[in-house]
């Protein structure tokens, strides 16, 4: 990297309130081009935020300015942002799932001729970026038929279809699996490489030692500091972040598991209509079996099919022996097999709802008096509990659960779940877009569940997660389990075993699919 | 919306100098006691994220039902069950359709508000049946420490609603769905039975209110009767604050938007204003209001 | 010594109809001339009944001396008119019947659908094939198609095609229902629409397929009407015709004699409606005539 | 929804041996104009995830301008561009207080429904306008190669609005709007005009029916006129498959479900079914109709 004398960007002086909130208060952040400028901070600390007064979709409070190249720009407009060469990859993901990937790529930026929307054009200017990035799906497929991994690589598509000289990503890896993330840091290097200016945000500290030339940290709305690459370092980051030291991370206390304990869950050939094909595995009491895979393996269908919330086309589960499949998500939960989604906010919580309804509302109808009334009393003792045992930070049970981190959102999810009793629990990406403090507290979380004998499939896209947490790890591959690992001898799992069973030769659509067994 | 109704009440009043009396008020909660009924059914369905269309043929069916069963002799005290059971049905059959089998409320509901009109004409063979003798004329005409009945009933209603979405586990899943009908469904809720609540207690509550008018007016005539009604309940719901994708609102807003609508109705009366000037200035007067609440709340958000 | 006329309250089945605009002038008209600063509230119940009544309840709060009443039906308004008389107001009733009222107006509805079909039966020389428009059912429109009925049923040699389909009372439904009509029968020879716009919708249908050889008539004498038959290709050829103007007018000159305390020999009047064609057109007085 | 519209064809063919004579299939097209031409502009809404309840009032208006205009000696020409412009008009000021205001559209437009009906009504001030000699008539009654011209004027409509949607780019940000309304502002579009544009355009083409419907039968009446003609527009475009969340549909599914209006309307008369079995068949041949298309596409989308 050959830092230019001038920054690129300066933001100065950024303060934004909503309402009583104060996400950001005199923010100062500069980028020079051709480096990659990492963001860290808490849930909540208000990264998102200074992005988006970046590209314009939050208008700052007065004082503070942004400079492009030295001249301050109208802030508040993301046409004025995009015209000045700025392009943000937002954690929430903004394509319309009715168009097709290159109407997304394209969009309020479309290509026309004549006055006539070029379709093609587009198209074939979508691919080749496709192809950079090296996705499976092409141009004109919908998006709404794309998974969540999937959809964030159209996102940063679109972001480099726009020639931008400043490219924001915040959390762009939070679905992605890591041949995927390998692809998009080729990608990184090459926008580098350009001269473009990289704003990174990310949780993951691997992440940021890899790619990060400098590293700002937010806590609170206030900026603490910015560490170059040669002084980053997990005990200085984590302090600076939180504001206190950190010591273990990966906690694994629970026996793992031996041959003979008991198994719990069994699948025996679970197939549906689009991708899983016969899937059968065990887990035993008290074992956290890992589930990793690419993006787009099956992992969350099978996971659906087992948790009786899609329709399977054949297949059987077992609990403790007895058949059980489930036909709904009821069954399921009322056998007590739960299931954590990956996609909190559209699939998992009742954003308007309170902390405690979200908490108790699949067991208020056990609680409840006389012709289905609620037991206050009882909802709020159960809350209470919950806010305890998971650590949950909030000022009240009453606010709604739209108002938390994401982390203790994601913390609530997992109330409402342990409520229900579980003797399985298939959770799917717990961490996706958890702060380091709460991602420890979920591992510590986990690691006691299963202390207590609950079966427990973990299914996640960070490889060290995955190598931390379980005690045994499937991979899937474009949706058969292509392969069992487990440590022996005292060997840990290592990356490279999932990854080469993950990616490896592509697997026969009609012939068999024999499983390959590794041991550490 | 409450201030809207507040400052609505006190200007007709300074108008016209009568509409605050006793009397006129009493009659402003009989005109909206149907309308509050209408609306609190529709409140449950709307908050799933549904809608209703066919209350106002239900309403008409149920009208005829119970007159018709009044004139029976013997067994006319079988009229208000006849009516209840009737509206009940049609409810059950929306519920049925639209939660079992998935289809789209909006046109379900339509055809409903067709087919049913046409069975409610059918009923009367598209005469106006009439019963000067009603058994249970006192509930349309009766009134109880001096408030009339049907506003008793319209305010029973209410908080019984009130009690269903805001102390029962029913209550809860009905925010739920409509606040995100897929984590519901996976989080174990009975949805398609909830759905059939919905629409079984919105058509039940069209049988109520087809009961008060037949006990207002003597009479119900299946091709006149309740046309139009569930655009006036729709509004009071929305009026009412309730979100049209469903899983935000309170039964309490529908009633002050039920409230509003009849204040509206009957103060442009009281005032003498002309018919055509009354259309214009309750249009005006709808649209000001949501925009005061909105500028009031400075939410953005949108329903 | 007189009382004073202080104030009115006037509630039609549909004020958009014409009709009612001009027995609601016919209304202001006679009632100015008693007291020039009378307060008049003039409201439609669009056929709603609940409708109605909830208007009638909001006159008797605001205390009106005389309520003049288009009834949406002429049975079940009985208990609001009723609560009314109990309030001490005095009810005149115009155009429909209402029980109870203290004084009634009306046209002879029977009359005028026999009238318009009479028409039809001489001029076919009593042998033909017709129909019947019929409109939403309502006391008024029903009359006419009994009369009609009656009329076609009593003539041996005239066939009714159909007399099931409604034209809803407007030109929309009348266009709609007739083409409907041409297009089942072939050898259709006359038409009766139950009131002017339907009839004068089933004409435009006729036109628009070419139909020339055929006879249409309505009831009411409407200005659209009065236009229609003064034109040499009109299919329409006769309205028996309603004078709204008068007929309010004197319902509330009535009104107002009740009032004072004068009980009227004859409490309700029937005004015999009058058939125009082309040929009387100049001598009919229209209902927007200045008066 | 077209196998339904092609069985419903062979069935009233069937049944009357009428139905698909060359006459009669032309009086459908011209029956279902209006609607086809309404429920154009409700597709360009509702695929915003938006609603226009004022159509059918605006429609009224519209035509009773240029009637008016029309009878005016000298400016006679005036009366196409009259009506228009005040379609236009009524439907950008919906259109403003949506897009700029952020006011929830069902309230907004069910406010306009209101005082455009009176508006309507006092432009004739409560009588029907009619101009035997109106210079467009051959609009509502002349035809063009044996095709009805309003039926012309219906299908241009169709293929105006598919280029829109399908080949510019404000076709394409309405279309983003419906499926995700906050990732079209982040990308930069223009919301506001959007919204603008098609509740103009829905007005718009309210303005166009209006003078079809004015051309048609030579006369208008403020209060009677398109009555209830936004529950057919919204039928037609629910019928024909677009979502009520926005995002999802085409104009062609909404030809295709007016016409199956129009079809069922016409075809019914035909028959020499009764009115009141009309009401009851209409009914369950629309619930039918979904039920059919839903089972036909096996798919679980809710709308
Ligand atoms: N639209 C809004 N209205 C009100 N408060 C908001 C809004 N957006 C953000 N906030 C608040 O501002 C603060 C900063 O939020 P922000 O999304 O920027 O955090 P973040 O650092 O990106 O967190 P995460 O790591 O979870 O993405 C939080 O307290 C959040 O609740
Ligand atoms: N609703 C849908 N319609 C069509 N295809 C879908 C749908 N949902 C998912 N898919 C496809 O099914 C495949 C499997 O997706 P799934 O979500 O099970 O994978 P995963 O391994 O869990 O990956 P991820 O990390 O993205 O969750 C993907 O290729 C995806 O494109
Ligand atoms: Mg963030
Ligand atoms: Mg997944």
């Amino acid at each position: 990297m050959t830092p230019q004398e001038h920054p690129l960007l300066e933001m100065r002086d950024i303060s934004k309130t909503f309402g009583s909130v104060v996400a950001l208060s005199g923010v100062s952040l500069t980028a020079y081009g051709g480096e990659v400028h990492a963001l860290m901070g808490e849930n909540g600390a208000g990264k998102s935020t200074l992005m988006k007064i970046l590209s314009g979709a939050y208008t700052p409070d007065a004082g503070g300015d942004i400079r492009i190249n030295g001249t301050a720009i109208q802030t508040g407009s993301p046409k004025i942002s995009q015209a000045n060469g700025i392009a943000v990859i937002y954690q929430e993901l903004t394509l319309a799932p009715n168009l097709t990937v290159a109407e997304n790529v394209f969009l309020g930026n479309e290509r026309t001729r004549r006055g006539i929307v070029d379709r093609a054009a587009m198209r074939e200017e979508t691919t080749p970026i496709l192809k950079r990035l090296g996705v499976k799906f092409s141009a004109s497929t919908q998006v709404a038929s794309l998974s969540l991994g999937e959809r964030q690589l159209v996102e940063i598509a679109r972001g480099m279809s726009r020639g931008a000289r400043i490219i924001v990503m915040d959390e762009p890896t939070t679905s992605l699996s890591s041949s995927e993330t390998e692809k998009l840091f080729d990608v990184i290097a090459g926008l580098k490489a350009e001269g473009i200016a990289i704003i990174y945000i990310s949780h993951r500290m691997e992440e940021i030692y890899r790619l990060s030339d400098r590293c700002s940290v937010l806590r609170d709305g206030h900026y603490v500091g910015t560490l170059e690459h040669d002084d980053l370092n997990a005990e200085r980051l984590v302090s600076m972040m939180v504001g206190r030291d950190m010591s273990t991370f990966y906690t694994k206390e629970h026996k793992p598991h031996t041959g003979e304990r008991d198994i719990v869950l069994s699948v025996k050939g679970m197939t549906d209509s689009r991708l899983v094909k016969d899937c059968s595995f065990d887990v035993h009491q008290g074992e956290v079996l890992g589930i990793a895979g690419l993006v787009g393996s099956g992992r969350t269908e099978l996971a659906r099919l087992i948790y009786g919330a899609d329709p399977a086309v054949s297949g059987k589960v077992f609990l403790n022996g007895k058949d059980v499949t489930p036909t709904s998500p009821r069954d399921a939960l009322a056998e007590g097999i739960a299931y954590l989604t990956e996609d909190r906010k559209e699939l998992g919580l009742f954003l308007d709802m309170s902390i405690s309804d979200n908490i108790n509302i699949s067991v208020m109808e056990n609680d409840s008096g006389l012709g289905g009334t609620r037991r206050f009393g009882k909802e709020e003792a159960r809350a209470r509990q919950s806010f305890e045992n998971l650590e949950i930070k909030s000022p009240s049970s009453k606010i709604t659960v739209g108002s938390l981190s994401g982390g203790n959102q994601q913390k609530v999810l997992l109330a409402r779940l342990l409520e229900a009793k579980p003797k399985v629990i298939i959770l799917d990406e717990p961490t996706r877009g958890v702060d380091v403090g709460a991602k420890s507290e979920i591992y510590r979380l986990i690691d006691g569940l299963a202390q207590q004998g609950i079966a427990i499939m973990m299914i996640s896209s960070e490889l060290p997660e995955i190598i931390g947490v379980s005690d045994r790890v499937l991979v899937m591959r474009e949706g058969v389990i292509a392969g069992e690992i487990s440590p022996q001898d005292g060997k840990a799992i290592e990356q490279e075993d999932i990854m080469r069973l993950s990616t490896g030769p592509s697997a026969s659509p009609s012939g068999d699919h024999p499983r390959q067994t590794v041991t550490a | 919306m409450l201030p809207v109704l507040i400052l609505l009440a006190i200007g007709f009043q300074l108008l016209t100098g009568k509409f605050l009396s006793v009397n006129n008020l009493s009659i402003v909660m009989q005109q909206a006691s149907i309308n509050i009924v209408l609306a609190a059914g529709m409140t449950f369905v709307i908050l799933t994220g549904g809608i209703d269309l066919s209350v106002g043929s239900v309403l008409a069916a149920s009208a005829m039902g119970a007159l018709i069963v009044s004139l029976v002799p013997g067994i006319g005290w079988m009229a208000i069950p006849a009516g209840l059971a009737l509206g009940l049905m049609f409810g059950l059959v929306n519920g049925a359709l639209i939660a079992l089998l998935a289809l789209p409320p909006f046109i379900i509901t339509l055809g409903s508000l067709t087919a049913v009109r046409g069975v409610a004409r059918l009923m009367g063979e598209d005469t106006t049946v009439f019963n000067g003798q009603l058994p249970f004329a006192v509930i349309g005409n009766g009134s109880f420490l001096g408030i009339p009945i049907l506003a008793l009933i319209a305010l029973t209603v209410i908080v019984a609603c009130w009690f269903i979405l805001r102390r029962t586990v029913l209550g809860t899943w009905i925010y739920a769905i409509g606040g995100n009908h897929e984590a519901a469904r996976l989080t174990g809720i009975k949805v398609s039975f909830v759905l059939l609540f919905v629409y079984g207690a919105s058509g039940f509550l069209a049988g109520v209110g087809g009961i008060m008018s037949a006990a207002r007016l003597y009479a119900a005539n299946g091709l006149q009767l309740g046309q139009a009604y569930e655009l006036d309940a729709i509004a009071a719901v929305i009026l009412g604050g309730t979100s049209f994708v469903g899983g935000v609102g309170s039964i309490w807003g529908t009633l002050v938007g039920a409230l509003i609508i009849a204040v509206l109705t009957n103060g442009l009366i009281l005032t003498g204003v002309s018919d055509i000037w009354q259309f214009i200035i309750k249009g005006l007067v709808i649209i000001a209001a949501v925009s005061l609440d909105r500028y009031r709340l400075k939410s953005g958000n949108r329903t | 010594d007189d009382k004073k006329l202080e104030s009115i309250g006037i509630s039609v089945g549909l004020l958009g109809n014409p009709f009612f605009v001009a027995t609601i002038k016919g209304i202001e008209d006679h009632a100015r001339a008693i007291n020039p600063d009378v307060d008049i509230t003039s409201v439609s119940a669009d056929y709603d009944l609940n409708k109605q009544v909830s208007q009638i309840d909001s006159f008797i709060a605001k205390g009106v001396d005389i309520i003049m009443l288009n009834a949406v039906d002429d049975e079940a308004i009985a208990p609001a008119v009723m609560r009314a008389k109990n309030a001490g107001i005095v009810i005149a009733a115009f155009d429909v019947s209402a029980p109870g009222a203290d004084v009634t107006v009306m046209t002879d509805n029977i009359a005028a659908g026999r009238k318009a079909c009479e028409y039809i039966v001489e001029q076919l020389d009593g042998k033909g094939n017709v129909a019947i428009i019929k409109g939403p059912s309502s006391s008024s429109l029903n009359d006419r198609f009994k009369g009609c009925s009656d009329v076609f049923a009593a003539a041996g040699g005239i066939t009714v095609l159909s007399d099931g389909q409604n034209g809803q009372g407007s030109r929309d439904g009348g266009l709609q229902a007739m083409q409907g009509l041409l297009t089942r029968f072939d050898d259709l020879d006359a038409v009766f629409g139950a009131n002017d716009p339907m009839a004068l919708g089933a004409q435009l249908a006729a036109k628009q397929l070419g139909r020339t050889n055929l006879i249409i008539t309505g009831v009411d004498g409407a200005p659209d009407t009065e236009a229609s038959l003064a034109e040499a290709d009109s299919l329409l050829k006769a309205s028996a015709s309603q004078d709204p103007y008068t007929m309010a007018g004197r319902a509330l000159d009535m009104g107002y004699a009740f009032f004072q305390g004068e009980r009227p020999e004859q409490p309700t009047v029937l005004i015999e409606p009058m058939l125009i064609t082309a040929d009387n057109l100049d001598e009919y007085k229209g209902w927007t005539a200045k008066r």
